[in-house]
């Protein structure tokens, strides 16, 4: 068979067939499908797939194809009016559906021409129909409350404050906040890790005097385990932390390290 | 024959003028007979006698009518002196495969993608996107069926592109020619019949 | 006294007006005697034909000269007409964050945003903001503080639409202000019994 057409040549699985049935100038609505299902597949066999989606399309068709055409040997099925239902009659309405879209999209590519040679323009609305703004109609705004509702409202805010009013605490004064960041305490902890080999942490704490101070501090030495700087040793419950560390005679810029967060 | 027209009627005729060209985009009629203060079908007459003075005129200007809104446009009898001066409209170049997938949208609209693969045998993912892309198409919302599948449907700028003011004035696709269609493929059944 | 137009001038006449709209900016006169292929100063003069026709009867339309350029623009006449078609339907409802601060600004007033605030426990700059856009809310004048604050009160606009003749007849409220007077008509019965 001569394999002039490429793949790209049809659109689809339906494409092909509609070029088959046109080619060997049979009706559409009699099919021979023997003929054609050999056609079909002898076209596919020839072709190179680059497309492996493409490929399963026409491969589904061809199934379908074969489907039909065993039945087609079988005894003809019949439906509820007592009819024999043609095999084909599903793939043929499929064909008969495709091809009118087709005779529609060369319509349709007519009439494009013609719309190509028309301009429209932009909204060009001037500045003051732009700008302006409807009036507000206060009196349908205010329409669904009345005066006994914002009273309810005033109230239920007075009430609400009242509340918020804690009289038993209401003497101490506010809490002082007292910022501490990890990173001073890196630097802190950094700089005596410099000139101590070993050490404790409860050592590390002295002059740590609130319970932030202490937690920060402890935040800072997890850090410093973490990039390899430290490392500790617990040897009981709730026993002393011992920090050994490895900047011990280190002076280089390398040992300094910065915290993005904070927790002040 | 027209009736002449009066002073007031002139006045709205280009009040109407004015809407247009402002809002450039196509106006439903019911937002101008709501700007004109009159009733629909006395908004419509007056598009129509300012659509018939611009054509009767040879004017450089024409009313589109897209789905029950109006918009001004240049005649495409323009084209020649505008391509010199104005910078085209962006047009598309459409493919055989973008052209068909459209016609279907056109005609089956609200449509899934699901139903577009299933008319034209192949995977229309590509096509039906580029088609949103040029906004020939849009999405209308979903099915509501499992999966929830998006519809779409076709543009203003599908109907201005094709010249088409409604759906009505597609080529086509009703009842008669779809008869039409079978009636021909009976008829070589029934030439190959006599042949035999 | 204008010649009468013969049908080649006329058609360069609506070929300027395609252009004009096509374009929509400015166009140089230049550029229009190009595209019609004719002269500066017959482009100039169509120009003109075009523009009086337009005057004349009284059209939608018109032409704006900006610098030997031209450009197509809407009368100003029509600008009623195109504020119908263009406003925004404005959605004004009174919200319940509107109505607190209303209710506080009522029986609070002369009152400053930072009391408001204080009373609602959240900044109220853009519900003060909405109620005076709303007309329902004015600015007093300044408290005499540091930073002299803005005070702000309800307009007759307000008293009007809910009703109330004068700020009296705002019912009471405030719990303290009720504990207030109950203080008062005691001490006056003390009063009263000891000068028994």
């Amino acid at each position: 068979m001569n394999m002039q057409y490429k793949l790209e040549a049809f659109e689809g699985p339906l494409d092909l067939l509609l070029h088959l049935i046109d080619k060997n100038k049979v009706n559409i609505y009699d099919i021979p499908i023997v003929e054609i299902t050999r056609q079909y597949l002898e076209y596919i066999e020839g072709v190179e797939w680059k497309n492996l989606d493409s490929m399963s399309e026409f491969l589904v068709m061809a199934a379908t194809l074969v489907d039909i055409k065993s039945k087609m040997l079988l005894p003809a099925e019949i439906d509820e009016d007592g009819e024999e239902i043609d095999p084909r009659r599903e793939l043929v309405d499929q064909l008969l559906q495709y091809k009118m879209f087709k005779y529609i999209s060369f319509e349709l590519k007519d009439r494009q021409v013609d719309g190509e040679k028309i301009w429209i323009k932009d909204a060009s609305l001037p500045e003051e129909v732009a700008k302006y703004r409807e009036p507000v109609d206060v009196e349908a705004l205010c329409k669904d409350v009345d005066l006994t509702d914002l009273n309810r409202i005033f109230k239920e805010l007075m009430r609400r404050q009242e509340d918020k009013i804690d009289t038993a605490h209401a003497d101490f004064g506010r809490i002082k906040k007292d910022p501490v960041s990890v990173t001073d305490k890196l630097t802190k902890l950094t700089n005596f890790a410099r000139s101590h080999k070993s050490f404790s942490f409860s050592k590390m704490l002295s002059g740590e005097d609130t319970k932030m101070d202490i937690v920060v501090m402890f935040i800072a030495v997890l850090e410093m385990v973490k990039i390899g700087h430290l490392t500790v040793q617990q040897k009981d419950i709730f026993g002393d932390i011992t920090i050994a560390s490895n900047l011990y005679g280190k002076e280089d810029r390398q040992t300094e390290i910065t915290y993005a967060g904070t927790y002040e | 024959m027209r009736e002449p027209m009066n002073e007031e009627r002139k006045k709205q005729m280009y009040a109407l003028e004015a809407i247009l060209f402002a809002v450039g985009d196509a106006v439903p009629l019911e937002k101008i007979a709501d700007a004109l203060d009159i009733e629909e079908d006395a908004a419509l007459k007056l598009v129509e006698d300012l659509s018939f003075s611009y054509e009767s005129e040879g004017r450089g200007i024409q009313i589109l009518e897209l789905n029950g809104s109006y918009q001004l446009s240049t005649r495409p009898e323009m084209y020649d002196y505008l391509i010199k001066v104005a910078k085209q409209p962006q047009h598309y170049a459409l493919t055989d495969v973008l052209l068909e997938t459209l016609s279907i949208i056109a005609y089956k609209q609200p449509v899934t993608k699901a139903e577009i693969e299933k008319i034209r045998g192949v995977s229309s993912d590509h096509a039906v996107n580029k088609l949103v892309e040029y906004e020939l198409v849009k999405e209308l919302g979903r099915l509501n069926a499992p999966g929830r599948p998006l519809l779409f449907g076709t543009t203003e700028e599908f109907l201005r592109c094709f010249g088409v003011s409604s759906m009505e004035d597609l080529p086509l696709l009703d009842t008669l020619k779809i008869e039409e269609f079978k009636k021909q493929a009976e008829d070589e059944i029934y030439v190959d019949i006599e042949s035999v």
